[in-house]
């Protein structure tokens, strides 16, 4: 274990590049089929608003060529592929003349945080319920914690965010209604800030982790029963190894392996869960940024924070699979 | 440490038993039978109620009141005031939404919409899987190379962000068409069991006295194979069935997929964009939801409940 | 008869993953003669080879070099049709018995799809009739077991189904491999009769392929014992048992534990570290870093086999040829 | 012969039944026996014997649906199963250890070969052990040194197993349990194994209980050997006894089922049908198989003395000690 | 964790991040902001996406002048007053005196003369506003320090109210040359921005801004007008209506976005200082934007305005109003929005017997099907074994648009009509159905823009601006294609009127003879009065518009709100 022989390096390579590359011609490709012409739309959005615009077909003419839509289009997926490389996915289309890339880097930060904050604590709860589920000397109001926890999974996200709203924020007043940090604090590395932002997070986080903790808990739970029935943890209880100590080390420890994949493998779709979250708790992430792209039908967004998602999917695999066999050491990478 | 085991090496005597006797083995076996387990059954059960819902709410409701205005704005079910001091009626037995149609015709209408969705994708999905795993898993060489390559880099790449795009791009689409759409992000799973399997059961005692036998391929495939890989690929289908219908129900909440055919999610899109919460109209988003929550909890029994048959260790826990 | 061989192994040589790869079979010949059936018994420790040339011998694989013939036709290279030709000569029983039954059908499945697929019996009663037949043959009765599901029979039953299927086809040899060895003790015997019956009676003649010494000893006629995928030993099962000549074999036979409290092991053996057994792969013999008798001649090349003694009793040692005395 | 030994171990009508839903396993019943100072007892029978579930209910670890019924496991005079769970524990491994069957899979494959023998001398002394106790164990039996930073996956199926025996002598228990701890071995691993196992024993003089199946092994390994059937212990005897004059119908065919290495015979062919575990026959266990089954056998059979040192659960023991039984005297019932 | 460990934490934290903010609370006013801010750190508004409606135009930038929707004046601003020639192509403003930039520096004709040259002369500043003085602005000089004079391409006599006066949302609004003197006006930031407003930017993110009182504005030193009551004003992301309704309730938000009657109702029901428009039912304020039916005039068999007058009977606006607005609004009485200011156009049109009536007349429809030679067959009208059927295209991006068609769609089945809703997205709509024509009927409000004057929406039905199907109609103008014998005489007089002087005495009479022509051949069928139902607070501010209090309409979002904060006052 632990070094990473050339080859397999080389194969993890190729394969996450290729997911980069069918994932970034996929987002490019989708939308070039639909029958709409991107410039038509901006246009639409200007009379949306207003009811009317002057100068149409100038403003289109320069739409068009400041989208580059005017080059043909193998010219335009291969400009495409080499700006996207580089994280240059052109201008916002409902936002012009802002950058996709500025939009999304000051959306990032938000969607990481609130995801590593929902996701940390998904993980560990759904984790540790669905091994005390299993756990013969855990009590019994954890073993029927599962289907309890299986009806909030069957909830849409937005609808436990709301609900969460209601109680916490609009009745008990215990959390904030919206936002991400208080009204009058500014952001910056200081106390107040770093609280206000954890009261702010509690409530769009726990409405992710109450949808998505089941899913843990049941994986963990089927691991877990395997594990149970694995000679080792027989021996260990004849050992008299004391009973906590073989629930972590011999039986969690081995179980929670093949969730760490599935970890990375979620990732994409945490994110995906979180734009209605991220929108009715007005906070500004990608989930939002997607959101209001969808609605104002912003492609060169839609691709950028796809774009991003897929990227951050497609490493934390490669990254998970790169770091597995420090983890279970039974695992060797075959080249 | 064995467990110990009652199938192997003893064979029950069939001598010399008493009816009673003959009743309890019978009772015995229906045990042994896995396929007759509770939690298949409940899952099951709940999974044909809303389909029950579907076939007869069509024979004995008016599907009509699905209409927008075809009943009074916002109605509370029967025996329930909203917040205008307004009561149910038998007219609306399940109240009515915020354009006045009505809720049972919708559910009626919506929950097997919501189901189809699932199940089409599903099945697509698997028969895809199918296909790609036995071939992958057979073959072998090079065809599996691609095959496992291609469903890796499928599963990275999350589905409802693609659909998103697609949606954004396309607008309106039809209840098949998501389906179709879904599907293409839920045949990777299925192909990679079925390869592990068709590879593990390759060299299988009973795959070479097929051979043995002089089995032809196809025979072995789909004669020795595939009826053992049911319980796996029934566990598979309903799995996907579940995500099927989570980006599905994730799309409507959106605003996306289909816009004129009433589904679960759509419903709930609604009620949430018209401010059903802070109006305490409850059963407007609640019905879709608890039905939603039946439907997951349904299948996710039969899962268990497949889990069981396949695991017989599950069994016990 | 050694014109005609029923099965003819020539030179085969299996080797896994590549040409640097695992060899699991080194260039090994045996014949079975064509009119006097025998039971060959195929020993060695798992990872020995024994398993590769059952599955060579069965077609399941196919041999790097060499060949395998039976009856005129070359095993590995037999279209899908003449494959299923082939089994009807060539047919098998595996270790597991439980694991060679479709879960999924009943016992009278084995049945059906031999019959049907080599199309033995024209009507439902013949085959009815085939099945009884066969099924007597090892002791059993149809209506006893036929409509069963397999995990509701004994290990014991299972196996002997499966000889009663084997027996069915009527076929010239009977791959068994290991079809004891998750049989309980009591109910070995059972097995065991009925390939001496088959032997003796149906004229079929056996590859017996197993790790269990006692059992060859009592029923094989041939023995080949293999170690890391080469002969070592090979002869009149008699002879090499009472007689063993090949360091490694008498080491084997020594270490079999006898049912007898008076006649205990004598003596310690040392195990070498397994990177030493690793590297002894690549040339000599392969038993060098654990053979007492080890020498640098040994490591030169695989010995060849010199014959020991009794007719057909042969062993790939330098102890018993030229080359070592050669060298010293 | 009769020369005064401590009972390390006693095991009084020890039953450990499986629950389904149409009644009781009785996969161990009234299984009483002593296991003395410093000796090996033998425990065989074939599989749905019992013998394991009998050491889960020494080990007091049987897991639903099974229970322990009745019974006492008296360790030193502590009667294991009336103890609460915390002593029970401190009891395990310090006093009674196991080498497991299948040592495969019997270490946590996520742990440091070291580091799980270490757990359990920190958890019983309250100390971490130096490397250099670890070591030392290993040396006892036949280990190298390099393994200490193994993980199990990277060790071959007979280190493993001698893994588990340093594992299993670590705290010097006074007894140890070794279930088919090398059944899954080849042959010339096996007694390599087997050997360093007895060495052990010998060097510690710790009383040993073998579970198995192969009576060849147990000739080789035993002083006194207990024969196991369908969860009755049908014959307790000296190995010597027991080779040379089984008093049991069923000892009598388990030995004579061994094939020999040394003079070939016509093989022996039992006949008869086991019987249902869930619906045990009245009386004898064994009468559905038995070749000398007789209209008596449909009464209980207690196990009894029939000569010094040799108890078997037979009406007609005597008779077949003597030779004198006649084959099968009750049609199939 | 335990509940009550959770608990405690939870309170300790809002403990912690809420302190001091109590008192503060009763200085501020929050405004709902029902966007993201994409790019705080921009101040360009020339540029387009809107970044000005966060507080920008209703705090900071002034505009000179703002249209009174109650009256129809403009109420002069940062300019005194205007004057223009006979033929409407040059026009004179002047400005007040003593005007600062919050930096202190003067804001006087130079910067307006600089502005509008800059929008002049970069043609790739593409904001509407700018767009539109490019296109109708031939010079602009410099009279005095206050006073400015601008030449048109052509004349108009709108050209003040258009473009200074805040007709709709915006105005082009003044910059100072000080700043962006040398700066290229496409790219550049603007910030910290500067403006003439008595706030000043205190602080940005993509979900909030703040602004905070400058006591030093120059309006209180000037005596013009006092400084407003809040010390703070901030506009708040909210996240859609059920979060705005929630914050509103919790006293957290002082005034909100559009929501429903239902959600207004419930949100009364919980707090019941809040307030809108109109104390009771139905609470909402007109929208300048009425609806309607777009119908195509190229398409058989709707090319016969016999059918589209058909379908206009057929069609109940009443129960549109209940169903889709939940009586939210009124059925419109003509194609004008209801407003005091349109009052004598309106008038004007019904008087001469024209307009739509409120309730459906669905036999004289039928009667006028039958007159085109359409027979009933079953369920619907048949004409030469042809079944009368009509898609009708429909924006999918609000639940509005589709619930009206919806109810449209089954009063032409009721009647006989084989009508289908076609919802496509918002992008499709209004790239490719609308201005292409592609389309049989569809839902949409272009006779959208007069709010005091009747040119502005009749304008846009004129046939200079007809183009085939599959070419852009210029401006969304006149997408029906209407283009007949009564289209060009209504063009004629509609020009006529666009060349009078905004309270010309003889309009009204001229519009109604217009609106015959419109009326006969029904281009366009107006349906309902769009609303906009705002709630606001009377918690900690009093002083909101109202139907009572009409000092201009509450639509805060819009540069006219600088008026509506000027008039706040704390609650007792």
């Amino acid at each position: 274990m632990g070094r990473i022989p050339r080859s397999y390096l080389i194969n993890r390579l190729i394969t996450l590049f290729l997911t980069i590359l069918i994932a970034a011609t996929l987002i490019w490709v989708i939308p070039r089929l639909s029958p709409v012409d991107p410039a038509d739309i901006m246009l639409g959005r200007m009379a949306a608003g207003a009811g009317s615009v002057a100068n149409a077909d100038q403003v289109l003419a320069q739409l068009r060529e400041s989208f580059g839509l005017d080059q043909p289009m193998i010219v335009q997926y291969f400009k495409y592929l080499g700006n996207t490389l580089l994280f240059d996915f052109g201008l916002s289309t409902a936002s012009f003349p802002t950058p996709v890339s500025s939009l999304i880097a000051r959306a990032l930060p938000w969607t990481l945080g609130l995801m590593i904050l929902s996701v940390v604590i998904t993980f560990v709860i759904g984790n540790a319920l669905g091994a005390f589920m299993v756990w013969e000397r855990s009590p019994k109001l954890v073993k029927v914690a599962i289907p309890a926890a299986m009806v909030f999974t069957s909830i849409p996200p937005i609808l436990s965010g709301l609900l969460l709203m209601w109680i916490f924020a609009a009745q008990l007043r215990w959390f904030p209604l919206t936002g991400a940090y208080g009204l009058m604090v500014e952001p910056g590395w200081t106390w107040d800030f770093a609280l206000s932002v954890l009261h702010h997070g509690f409530l769009p986080a726990l409405s992710i982790v109450i949808v998505t903790f089941g899913f843990w808990a049941l994986g963990m739970r089927g691991l877990m029963i395997t594990v149970q029935g694995e000679d080792y943890v027989k021996l260990a209880e004849a050992k008299g190894l004391r009973p906590r100590y073989i629930l972590y080390r011999y039986m969690i420890r081995n179980a929670i392996l093949p969730q760490v994949t599935a970890f990375a493998l979620k990732i994409g779709l945490l994110i995906a869960g979180q734009v209605l979250v991220e929108r009715i708790f007005a906070y500004n992430g990608m989930g939002k940024l997607l959101y209001d792209a969808i609605l104002d039908q912003d492609f060169p967004v839609i691709q950028g924070v796809s774009y991003v998602i897929i990227l951050m999917t497609a490493l934390s695999v490669f990254l998970v699979d790169l770091i597995y066999p420090f983890i279970d050491p039974r695992i060797r990478h075959e080249g | 440490m064995t467990e110990y085991s009652t199938d192997d090496d003893v064979a029950p005597a069939e001598h010399g038993l008493t009816r009673e006797d003959r009743r309890r083995a019978r009772r015995m076996r229906r045990f042994d039978n896995p396929w007759l387990n509770p939690k298949l059954y409940w899952g099951g059960g709940l999974l044909l109620g809303i389909v029950l819902v579907g076939i007869l709410g069509r024979l004995l409701w008016d599907l009509d009141l699905v209409f927008t205005g075809s009943g009074m704005l916002k109605l509370p079910p029967v025996g329930f005031e909203n917040l205008r001091g307004q009561e149910g009626t038998f007219a609306n037995p399940l109240g009515t939404d915020g354009a006045g149609r009505d809720m049972l015709a919708l559910i009626v209408i919506g929950a097997p919409n919501s189901l189809f969705v699932g199940l089409l994708a599903s099945l697509i999905g698997m028969s895809i899987g199918i296909f790609l795993g036995f071939t992958a898993g057979y073959v072998g060489g090079r065809t599996d190379d691609i095959i496992r390559v291609l469903s890796d880099v499928m599963i990275t790449i999350p589905p409802l962000l693609i659909l998103v795009v697609f949606q954004s791009a396309f607008g309106d689409v039809s209840l098949t068409m998501m389906a179709l759409l879904i599907a293409g992000f839920v045949w990777q799973s299925p192909t990679r069991l079925i390869r592990a399997q068709v590879l593990s059961m390759k060299s299988s005692g009973y795959v070479q006295m097929a051979k043995l036998s002089g089995a032809s391929t196809f025979d072995i495939m789909f004669r020795e194979m595939l009826p053992n890989l049911i319980p796996y690929l029934f566990g598979s289908f309903i799995a996907n069935v579940t995500t099927s219908i989570v980006t599905a129900v994730g799309l409507e909440v959106l605003g996306l997929g289909p816009q004129r055919v009433p589904t679960l999610g759509r419903t709930i899109y609604e009620a949430i964009n018209a401010g059903a919460l802070i109006q305490n109209l409850w059963w407007w988003w609640g019905i879709p939801t608890l039905l939603l929550a039946a439907m997951f909890i349904g299948l996710l029994l039969i899962n268990l409940g497949l889990d069981e048959v396949s695991n017989p260790r599950l069994r016990k826990a | 008869m050694p014109d005609d061989p029923l099965l003819d192994i020539r030179n085969v040589r299996k080797v896994y993953g590549g040409p640097d790869g695992l060899v699991a079979l080194n260039d090994f010949s045996l014949q079975i003669p064509r009119d006097e059936p025998q039971i060959v018994t195929i020993a060695g420790e798992s990872g020995s080879g024994k398993s590769t040339l059952a599955n060579l011998v069965l077609g399941f694989t196919k041999p790097t070099s060499g060949q395998i013939v039976f009856d005129g036709m070359d095993v590995g290279r037999l279209s899908s049709r003449e494959m299923a030709q082939y089994h009807r000569k060539v047919q098998a029983v595996f270790q597991d018995p439980f694991g060679s039954y479709n879960p999924f059908y009943r016992v009278s499945h084995v049945f059906d799809m031999v019959i049907k697929n080599f199309k033995l019996a024209d009507t439902k009663a013949q085959a009815r009739e085939m099945m009884e037949e066969g099924l007597n043959a090892v002791g059993l009765k149809g209506s006893d077991v036929l409509r069963k599901y397999p995990h509701q029979l004994s290990g014991g039953q299972r196996q002997r189904i499966m000889m009663a299927r084997a027996y069915m086809v009527k076929p010239k040899l009977i791959v068994a491999d290991e079809p004891v060895s998750m049989v309980d003790a009591s109910l070995r015997a059972s097995i065991l009769d009925v390939m001496m019956k088959l032997r003796d009676e149906g004229g079929i003649s056996f590859l017996y392929v197993t790790h269990d010494l006692s059992t060859a000893y009592q029923i094989g006629d041939k023995i080949v014992l293999f170690y890391q995928g080469t002969l070592a030993e090979e002869g009149n099962v008699t002879d090499v048992i009472t007689n063993p000549k090949h360091p490694y074999v008498q080491l084997l036979i020594d270490s079999v534990p006898q049912a007898d409290p008076t006649r205990r092991w004598q003596g310690e053996i040392e195990l070498p570290a397994e990177e030493e057994l690793r590297t002894a792969r690549a040339t000599g013999c392969r038993f060098v870093p654990r053979c007492p008798h080890a020498a640098e001649v040994c490591k030169a090349a695989l010995p060849p086999l010199h014959p020991v003694g009794a007719p057909g009793h042969r062993a790939s040692c330098t102890l018993y040829g030229p080359e070592r005395a050669a060298a010293e | 012969m009769t020369e005064p030994r401590n009972v390390v171990l006693k095991v009084r009508g020890l039953s450990v039944f499986y629950a389904t839903p149409t009644g009781d396993v009785r996969a161990t019943d009234d299984a009483s026996f002593d296991l003395y100072e410093g000796e090996t007892l033998g425990l065989v029978g074939e599989s749905g014997s019992g013998k394991t579930t009998a050491t889960s209910g020494i080990l007091r670890m049987v897991s639903s649906p099974g229970r322990i019924v009745a019974g006492s496991v008296e360790l030193d005079g502590v009667d294991l199963l009336a103890l609460k769970e915390e002593d029970l524990r401190r009891q395990r491994w310090s006093k009674l250890a196991l080498i497991p069957q299948g040592a495969m899979n019997s270490l946590n494959p996520t742990m440091k070969i070291s580091a799980q023998i270490a757990d359990v001398i920190r958890t019983h002394t309250g100390k971490t052990p130096p490397r250099d106790r670890i070591l030392e164990l290993f040396q006892m039996v036949g280990l190298p040194g390099r393994i200490h930073d193994m993980y199990p996956h990277e060790l071959s199926g007979g280190m493993k197993q001698r893994v588990c025996i340093a594992m299993g002598i670590a705290l010097n228990p006074r007894v140890i349990i070794a279930d088919e701890a090398t059944s899954a071995l080849d042959v010339v691993v096996q007694r390599v194994v087997a050997q360093t196992m007895a060495k052990v024993r010998d060097a510690l003089g710790v009383s040993m209980i073998m579970i198995g199946h192969d009576m060849g092994l147990m000739a080789q390994m035993v002083d006194r050997i207990a024969v196991m059937y369908s969860g009755k212990i049908v014959e307790i005897a000296r190995v010597a006894d027991m080779f040379a004059r089984p008093a049991h119908p069923y000892s009598k065919i388990l030995i004579d089922s061994v094939p020999s290495l040394t003079q070939r015979q016509a093989l022996r062919i039992t006949g008869g049908i086991t019987h249902d575990p869930r619906n045990p026959p009245k009386g004898c266990i064994f009468q559905l198989r038995c070749p000398y089954a007789a209209p008596q056998c449909r009464e209980p059979q207690p196990l009894r003395e029939i000569n010094p040192g040799q108890l078997a659960a037979c009406c007609r023991a005597e008779e077949i000690l003597a030779g004198t039984a006649q084959a099968r005297e009750i049609a199939d019932a | 964790m335990s509940s009550t460990r959770t608990l405690a934490l939870a309170s300790a934290i809002a403990l912690a991040a809420g302190a001091g903010w109590a008192q503060d609370r009763a200085d501020t006013v929050i405004f709902d902001l029902d966007r993201t801010i994409k790019d705080p750190e921009n101040f360009n508004w020339f540029t387009p996406g809107t970044k000005r409606m966060h507080g920008a135009h209703q705090a900071m930038w002034e505009p000179l002048f703002i249209l009174n929707y109650g009256t129809g004046d403009l109420d002069p601003w940062l300019a005194t007053g205007y004057e223009q020639n006979d033929d409407s192509t040059e026009f004179t403003i002047t400005l007040r005196d003593g005007v600062e930039w919050s930096d202190g520096e003067v804001f006087d004709a130079d910067d307006v003369v600089f502005s509008v040259g800059m929008a002049l002369e970069n043609e790739e500043i593409s904001s509407r506003e700018a767009s539109t003085i490019r296109a109708q602005v031939a010079s602009v000089d410099k009279v005095d320090d206050l006073t400015v004079r601008f030449t048109l391409t052509a004349p108009n006599p709108r050209f003040i109210v258009e473009n200074f006066g805040v007709r709709i949302f915006g105005s082009f609004l003044i910059m100072p040359q000080h700043i962006w003197e040398g700066e290229d006006p496409a790219t550049f930031a603007f910030y910290p921005p500067v403006g003439t407003g008595p706030y000043t930017l205190s602080s940005v993110a993509t979900n909030r801004a703040i602004w905070e009182r400058n006591d030093d504005w120059w309006g209180a030193k000037t005596g013009w007008m006092d400084l407003p009551a809040p010390a703070r004003v901030v506009f708040l992301e909210t996240g859609g209506e059920e979060s705005r309704a929630q914050l509103i309730a919790a006293n957290e938000l002082d005034a909100a976005q559009s929501v429903s009657v239902g959600t207004f109702e419930a949100i009364q029901a919980q707090n019941p200082a809040v307030t809108a428009w109109y104390p009771s039912y139905p609470f909402a304020v007109s929208d300048p934007c009425a609806r309607q039916l777009e119908i195509n005039t190229t398409v058989a068999p709707w090319d016969d305005p016999r059918m589209r007058r058909a379908v206009a009977l057929i069609i109940d606006r009443t129960q549109i109003a209940n169903v889709a607005a939940e009586g939210a609004t009124v059925p419109s009485r003509t194609m004008f929005a209801q407003f005091g200011s349109m009052e004598p156009f309106i008038a004007a049109v019904e008087e001469a017997g024209l307009g739509l009536p409120a309730r459906a007349d669905v036999e004289a429809g039928q009667a006028l099907l039958e007159e085109a030679g359409w027979t009933r067959s079953g369920d619907y009208y048949e004409k030469d074994g042809e079944t009368l059927s009509v898609d009708i295209h429909v924006n999918s991006a609000s639940t509005e648009y589709t619930r009206t068609i919806d109810v449209v769609v089954e009063q032409l089945q009721r009647a006989g009509i084989d009508a289908k809703a076609v919802p496509v997205e918002n992008g499709v709509f209004w790239g490719e159905v609308l201005p292409f024509g592609q389309y049989e009927m569809t839902y949409s409000w272009l006779s959208c823009g007069s709010v005091n004057e009747p040119w502005a929406s009749m304008g846009r039905y004129t046939v200079d601006d007809v183009v085939p199907v599959g070419e852009r109609s210029p401006g969304f103008n006149n997408t029906s294609r209407w283009d007949s014998e009564a289209a060009e005489k209504y063009t004629a007089i509609v020009k006529e009127i666009g060349d009078k002087a905004l309270n010309d005495p003889e309009v009204p009479a001229m519009v109604a003879e217009a609106y015959a022509y419109l009326d006969e051949e029904m281009p366009f069928i107006p349906l309902v009065q769009s609303f906009k139902l705002v709630p606001f607070n009377t918690t900690y501010w009093t002083g909101w518009p109202t139907d009572e209090n009409y000092y201009n309409h509450p639509f805060f979002w819009w540069n006219s709100a600088h008026q509506i904060i000027h008039n706040l006052e704390k609650a007792e």
